[in-house]
């Protein structure tokens, strides 16, 4: 039995429901047991920190801080989430580096009855857990269903393994604890150097022009390569490459269907599990005709694409299609 | 206790013109040395501007004769640089070297302080220690053991190749032992050698040749020196010849059974896995010496029991399936460690997609692939043996001048990758990118080549290449290999798609250097290197006495300097065997047997063998031949029954309440 | 020789072993009596202290003296004893090295009074400690006043000899009792000043009976709760035997008996720091490289500093009644 | 009494590394706390616990040891006995009531002068934190039997 704390983070809740759902069906083949930081916060997602250090530590210190008061026997703490993994990462590790910090926050959490030494915590990625403490093997044995057949893009998004300040990841550009988790599920990866690559982040809403180009890369690499899907260990990757596809498409025209699916649930999928369970159908960019390839029948019904908020007030022309653009200026 | 012996002791403050007087109050120094140091012995204390010119000397001389000095202590720079000098002083005067202490006040003091009152006080302390161990001091007389004319050389490239045939050709016997079957080394598998571009093979083989042949060295290819012990003169050295298989004897080195042999394999080593070879196989055609041998593992009738097809077709019969691996056990005086280097990993820098990417390639390759001998007879093609690049980017310092990986720089990297850009340019036509940080072609006629290489219109882009992918972003990036970078220049980031990449690997310790030095008693640098003697002064000399290196086991080099340091061991080597027998610092550890109860607990931590324990007397025993001075067992002995020369208890424990002599000052007054 | 030559022993900080010992030689104790006129001997003798004041100096030839200097009464002695003895001769384990009662240095002689005085093994419930005098109808009576330190003998007087032991060997008091008598009639010569007598020069290895190897330490043990081999070195068995450093001359009794060697000899000729001879000799041979697994090792060294220092301590270096570089000077 | 008080450190170097990295530091004209007084050993294997103690009794308020880093003595191995020496000698400073802080193990190889320097320094500011040794003290100090010390157990 591995038991750790469990920090969720705010997207498991909302956006990536699925992420959770898949998660919770899969802790019980493993014996794995997650249990939730209590009164957890946010963890100051991408951008606190570029805006005011000290106030942005103590935010996540806060949680690290809840974190040791539940620490019975267990120091780990896991977070599902890439840029949450980071952030509790990233504090722990600057806390112990600048003693300095260390003195900041540690005032600001005095100020709520807490405290945090840097050091005490373990800080780790879901997928790192999964991989090297439950272990390939173990996971093997599980599968029921083996994903054969279905051609997966291993997606590990880019701020997973770096910094990486514990020396964790098989490498930072091209590591590959996800490819070995999606072949021990009977998949087959096939080889996607974007595994790095940004997915755009919050660009998309401060610069969608930017955020397009960079989906569009990853959703065109995996295309081009002939994935069915991609596999995610991050919800805002998942949440910009599946709810952005089509923007993205419109955008430049292009036609991509490139399903997005958290690893889990296709770990899910691979322990025979039921695809309504795993929040398989959630998805924007419909999975349907990939699971198809393994005989999967998705019966939620495949959503409308991106949801659009009804168009309010005075009409505006529409979005600019950059080809177009370009043919017209050709002429 | 120090009152006991009357010794007398003159004191010499040297100004160092006005490196130490600069900072600290030598005249006061000295005047203090004469009265407070009274009680000590001390009966005469001078400065002086240069203690180090002949007149610094002949004072000195002069007082040991005139006053009957039986110490002397010079408080001047490091003893790292004048004991020497003021030991061979004394001397002269007729006064046992060791009697004479050097005070460190230039570099301990007056180059690292600034306040002079400050730095006067501590170089009363320091002379005030200096002054207390002196008088502990005992005389010494060296210890000299003779050297035996024969040498080993480990290592069979051109390094060991050059200093086996310069001691060889001035009349002694080199014993030159070679992992591989053939010497050679990583020059045999290179096409040209910059700046000349003359053909490596050419100007190698006469030297394989020649040292081959030599009437005075025995060569041993095939070869590992599995043990080491003795010490400078005299070291004991046992050899593995591994089985080859192959009667040496009979062999005419005719090469059917290498042609007759039906298994093929990848040759990772000489053809850095861009060609095969076979089961038995001659590494390369001029390879010396000409005897193949057989590779076990993959022998079909090692693994299968039937196949003998080499030993069906041998003309001479040398054939023998028999044959075991031989230990031979070698005497020498001297020994060089010309063990070379490996060739970084460029798998490890994952973005260039080495490994991953089938048209990048390394260096080492690329060697092979330009090499007329080579696997493609010289035709530079892409990984799927028939297309020519149209357009080739050569990445820079891969896994050098990095700090995830290596820190220094590879020193090769930058001629390599101009040599490479002129071949592919005469062979190809193909547009070629040099990538680099900087580009260093010092040396002579190496900036020169580098002119000509810019004239023959490769692109050079400075900056660092941040990845090699095949994820094209556009149409004309499809189907290349698009090298992403920064553009230094020019100021921004370029994606440029070419052909073909080759990476200028970085060379790397030898992965068991360690483990090798440890073997031959001598250390490794941080990054992994042997360490000599002096950077500067004393190269190619180790901090063991009798242990030479040479080439890139040293640190990472060019042939030319690979050939100088060859040349240089070997002549250290000679001076060594001409002078016949050497001295040794008589630094020593003794056990006293009256009071060793044989509690054997110093027995395990000598690192050099000098401890052994007798049986009849039970008592242990120090071999002062092999005791390299260090000490610890003298630290160790429970009963204080093990004592050093030169370090004493005595003498450190003298210099200690020295040192403290000012703070004990105020509690006697 | 008209009248006999005088001999006086005097326990100072002292257990009363050294006594005993002295009469454990059997009848070799006739030998002193039959050459020696008994002056000055409190626990086998009454005799008073204005008697030896009222001698003349040096009047006594040989002066055995155990017990370290714990009071001013026991440095007043020391002296006296001093003026009056041709040939003083710290005896045992105290007067050398301290002994169990130097380790008493550990601690602030406050504290020393106060665990004596009120702590709960002493039923003191009015706090009543002793005061150095005190009036009483018949005057003022005067206790000795304790010293902030333990000190050897040799330093608060000057040494001819040492014999070290706690207590020493019988077989050895008897050797130098015989020597004593041969030099008193002309037959030996008296070693020279300053020396160690009734020991050897070695260290109790050397009459070690036991089988030593070369020494490879992987964790230390406490003898209790191990089954010893009965032939092989104590040491290369984990335990920590201190017989490596300690002066030879007891027949290495307690490793003969399978007990370590406690070190009551004391260290070795010319060894200037006991404790630091065996914490030396043992880390030597420890088998790690990592700090971490050192440090695991060394945990089974419960409590180092009374493991190397148990007899030696107001000996050493660093707890000798008075600094090194003071002592030097005396 | 801590207040502008200069220790005194006596400093053990290894003939091969940290005495060299001393010279560097020297020929760098690199500036450090000239509380440190250095002693040359052939090699840290040679520090025998009696220099420390022998030093901390004379009157210095530390002890630094420097040597080859692990791996790099120059006499193979023999720095990891200095190493264990070091560290049960900080046990028994301990138990002698000695902050065992006053004794300071630093691995400084031959080309690492900058390191010996700041290392230097920062040893002598923690001992001014520590501040003096005043060794044998105890026997300056008179005793007060009469009067009780406040606190109710001592380990006797």
């Amino acid at each position: 039995m591995n038991k750790y704390l469990l920090y969720p983070g705010c997207s498991m809740e909302s956006s990536a429901k699925a992420y959770m759902q898949s998660l919770n069906a899969i802790l019980e083949p493993l014996d794995v047991q997650l249990e939730e930081i209590e009164d957890w916060n946010c963890c100051g997602a991408t951008e606190y920190l570029g805006i005011n250090l000290v106030p942005a530590y103590s935010l996540i210190a806060r949680n690290l801080a809840l974190a040791t008061k539940q620490m019975n026997g267990t120091r780990t703490v896991v977070a599902p989430c890439s840029a949450c993994y980071l952030n509790l990462a990233k504090a722990d590790y600057y806390m112990r580096e600048r003693p300095a910090l260390d003195v900041k926050v540690n005032e600001a959490l005095a100020a709520g009855g807490l405290q945090y030494k840097p050091g005490t915590l373990d800080v780790r990625h879901l997928i790192d857990v999964l991989v090297y403490d439950v272990g390939l093997d173990a996971i093997k044995e599980k599968v029921s269903r083996p994903l054969t057949g279905l051609k997966v893009a291993p997606y590990m998004g880019c701020m997973l393994p770096r910094p990486d300040y514990k020396h964790r990841w098989s490498d930072h550009e091209h590591p590959t604890e996800l490819n070995d988790l999606l072949l021990a599920l009977g998949a087959e990866v096939i080889d996607y150097p974007l595994t790095t690559s940004c997915c755009g982040g919050h660009m998309t809403q401060i610069g969608p022009e930017t955020a397009f180009e960079l989906i569009r890369r990853l959703v065109a690499g995996a295309d081009e390569r002939g994935a069915h899907l991609m596999a995610t260990v991050c919800p805002m990757c998942q949440l910009n490459l599946d709810a952005y596809q089509g923007e993205m498409n419109g955008f430049f025209g292009t036609e991509y269907h490139m399903p997005v699916l958290f690893f889990t649930q296709l770990m899910g999928l691979a322990f025979g599990k039921d695809p309504d369970e795993l929040g398989i159908g959630l998805e924007l960019v419909s999975s349907r005709g990939a699971l198809a390839n393994i005989g999967v029948k998705v019966t939620q019904p495949e959503s409308a694409g991106p949801r659009r908020k009804k168009e309010e007030g005075l009409p505006m022309p529409p979005r600019l299609n950059k080809r177009q653009a370009e043919k017209e200026a050709v002429r | 206790m120090s009152e006991k012996k009357q010794e007398r002791v003159g004191v010499y403050v040297c100004h160092c013109g006005t490196n130490i007087a600069g900072t600290v109050d030598v005249v006061g120094l000295a005047r203090w040395a004469g009265e407070k140091l009274k009680h000590l012995g001390v009966v005469v204390a001078r400065e002086y501007k240069f203690m180090c010119s002949s007149l610094g000397q002949e004072l000195i001389e002069k007082d040991i004769k005139e006053l009957g000095l039986t110490r002397v202590v010079v408080a001047a720079c490091s003893p790292h640089l004048h004991e020497k000098t003021f030991r061979t002083a004394a001397k002269n005067a007729g006064l046992n070297p060791y009697l004479v202490e050097l005070a460190s006040i230039r570099e301990q003091v007056s180059w690292v302080h600034t306040d002079k009152a400050v730095a006067t006080e501590k170089a009363k302390a320091v002379v005030a220690g200096a002054v207390s161990r002196v008088i502990e001091n005992v005389p010494l007389e060296e210890i000299k053991v003779p050297i035996n004319p024969d040498t080993l050389i480990v290592g069979g490239g051109i390094a060991g190749i050059q200093s086996a045939l310069e001691i060889a050709n001035a009349g002694f016997h080199v014993y030159l032992v070679e992992r591989e079957p053939s010497i050679g080394g990583h020059m045999a598998q290179f096409d040209k050698t910059f700046p000349t571009l003359d053909c490596s093979a050419c100007i190698l083989t006469p030297r394989m040749v020649e040292a081959g042949t030599h009437p005075n060295i025995t060569l041993m290819t095939w070869s590992e020196v599995v043990n080491v012990s003795g010490y400078v003169g005299s070291f004991h050295v046992t050899v593995k010849k591994k089985a080859r298989f192959v009667n040496e004897e009979l062999c005419t080195g005719c090469a059917i059974c290498q042609e007759k042999c039906p298994k093929k394999v990848i040759d990772d080593v000489f053809e850095a896995g861009l060609g095969y070879r076979k089961a038995i196989y001659i590494p390369f055609a001029q390879a010396v010496p000409k005897f193949p041998v057989m590779d076990k593992e993959n022998c079909t009738y090692f693994i299968k029991g039937t196949c003998k097809a080499c030993e069906k077709f041998c003309p001479t019969g040398a054939i023998d399936f028999n044959q075991q691996d031989q230990y031979v056990d070698l005497d020498v005086g001297n020994i060089i460690l010309a063990t070379g280097y490996d060739l970084f990993d460029a798998r490890r820098v994952s973005n260039y997609g080495y490994g991953r990417l089938p048209n990048v390639f390394t260096n080492l390759e690329f060697e092979r692939l330009s090499n007329a001998a080579g696997p493609t007879s010289g035709n530079i093609v892409l990984r799927d043996g028939k297309t020519t690049p149209k357009s080739v980017g050569i990445i820079h310092c891969v896994g050098s001048r990095d700090k995830n990986f290596n820190n220094y720089c590879s020193v090769i990297c930058c001629m390599q990758g101009l040599k490479f850009a002129h071949l592919v340019h005469e062979r190809t036509g193909a547009t070629v990118y040099n990538f680099y940080i900087d580009m260093r072609t010092a040396y002579k006629a190496y900036d020169e080549f580098y002119q000509r290489v810019l004239e023959e219109g490769t692109l050079f882009v400075r900056g660092k290449v941040a990845e090699v992918t095949d994820v094209a972003r556009s149409e004309h990036e499809k189907g290349k290999l698009i090298i992403q970078v920064e553009d230094t220049l020019a100021g921004k980031q370029r994606r440029i798609p070419v052909d073909m990449v080759i990476l200028s690997s970085g060379l790397q310790p030898r992965h068991d250097a360690k483990a090798v030095g440890k073997q031959f008693g001598i250390s490794c640098s941080t990054d992994g290197w042997f360490t000599e003697k002096h950077p500067k002064l004393d190269p190619v000399a180790t901090m063991t006495e009798g242990i030479y290196i040479a080439g890139c086991a040293q640190g990472p080099k060019d042939i030319p300097s690979s050939v100088a340091q060859g040349a240089a061991a070997s002549a250290r080597v000679l001076d060594k065997i001409l002078q016949k027998e050497v001295a040794l610092e008589p630094i020593k550890a003794s056990v006293d047997h009256d009071k060793c109860s044989g509690c054997r607990i110093c027995n395990g931590l000598c690192p050099f063998n000098a401890i052994a324990f007798i049986e009849d007397d039970q008592v242990s025993d120090i071999n002062p031949a092999l005791c390299q001075g260090c000490g610890t067992c003298v630290a160790a002995c429970p009963a204080g029954a093990i004592s050093g020369t030169g370090f004493s208890d005595e003498q450190i424990m003298a210099q200690i309440d020295g040192l403290l002599f000012l703070n004990l000052l105020p509690v006697e007054a | 020789m008209t009248a006999k030559p005088k001999f006086a022993m005097y326990w100072a900080a002292s257990c009363g072993g050294c006594e005993i010992a002295v009469l454990n030689t059997h009848e070799k104790i006739l030998d002193v009596d039959a050459n020696f006129d008994v002056v000055f001997w409190p626990v086998a003798m009454d005799a008073k202290y204005k008697d030896v004041e009222a001698m003349e100096d040096g009047s006594i030839l040989l002066t055995l003296f155990n017990g370290g200097i714990r009071n001013d009464e026991n440095e007043h002695i020391a002296k006296l004893l001093r003026r009056k003895s041709k040939i003083l001769v710290a005896f045992g384990s105290c007067a050398n090295e301290g002994c169990i009662p130097g380790l008493a240095n550990l601690s602030d002689s406050r504290e020393i009074v106060h665990t004596a005085f009120n702590t709960i093994s002493t039923d003191n419930p009015n706090q009543i400690y002793p005061r150095t005098s005190f009036d009483v109808p018949e005057g003022e009576i005067h206790i000795p006043n304790i010293l902030p330190v333990l000190k050897t003998l040799d330093q608060v007087v000057d040494v001819d000899y040492y014999m070290p032991g706690c207590p020493p060997e019988s077989h050895q008091i008897a050797a130098v009792i015989d020597l004593v008598v041969q030099v008193l009639q002309g037959k030996a010569e008296l070693p020279p000043k300053g020396t160690v007598i009734g020991a050897g020069n070695s260290t109790v290895c050397d009459e070690c009976k036991r089988t030593r190897n070369v020494k490879v330490i992987k964790s230390f043990e406490r003898i209790y709760n191990m089954q010893i081999d009965p032939a092989l070195c104590l040491l290369e068995q984990g335990i920590p035997c201190n017989g490596p450093a300690t002066r030879s001359g007891c027949n290495a009794r307690c490793p003969t008996a399978g007990a370590q060697c406690i070190g009551c000899y004391g260290p070795a000729e010319g060894v200037v720091d006991y404790g630091a001879r065996l914490m030396t000799s043992f880390a030597s041979v420890i088998d790690a490289k990592e700090p971490e697994e050192i440090e695991n090792i060394l945990d089974g060294l419960v409590d180092p500093t009374g493991q190397f220092y148990r007899f030696n301590l107001a000996g050493s270096l660093l707890k000798a009644g008075v600094p090194a570089w003071k002592k030097e000077k005396v | 009494m801590t207040e502008n008080f200069e220790p005194t450190i006596i400093g053990f170097t290894c003939n091969w590394c940290s005495y060299r990295a001393a010279d560097l530091a020297g020929t760098a004209r690199m500036k450090y706390a000239p509380n440190v007084r250095l002693i040359r050993l052939m090699c840290s294997g040679r520090l025998d616990p009696t220099f420390v103690l022998r030093a901390l009794a004379s009157g210095a308020d530390g002890v630094m040891i420097t040597g080859c880093h692990p791996g790099e003595c120059h006499y193979i191995e023999q720095n990891y006995k200095a190493l264990r020496r070091y560290l049960l000698l900080k046990r028994v400073l301990k138990g002698m009531g000695i902050e065992p802080e006053r004794v300071k193990l630093v691995w400084a190889s031959a080309a690492e002068g900058a390191k010996f320097a700041s290392e230097t320094t920062a040893f002598v500011e923690e001992i001014r934190k520590l501040g003096p040794l005043n060794w044998g003290k105890p026997s300056d100090q008179l005793p007060i039997i009469s009067e009780p010390v406040q606190h109710e157990e001592v380990p006797a």
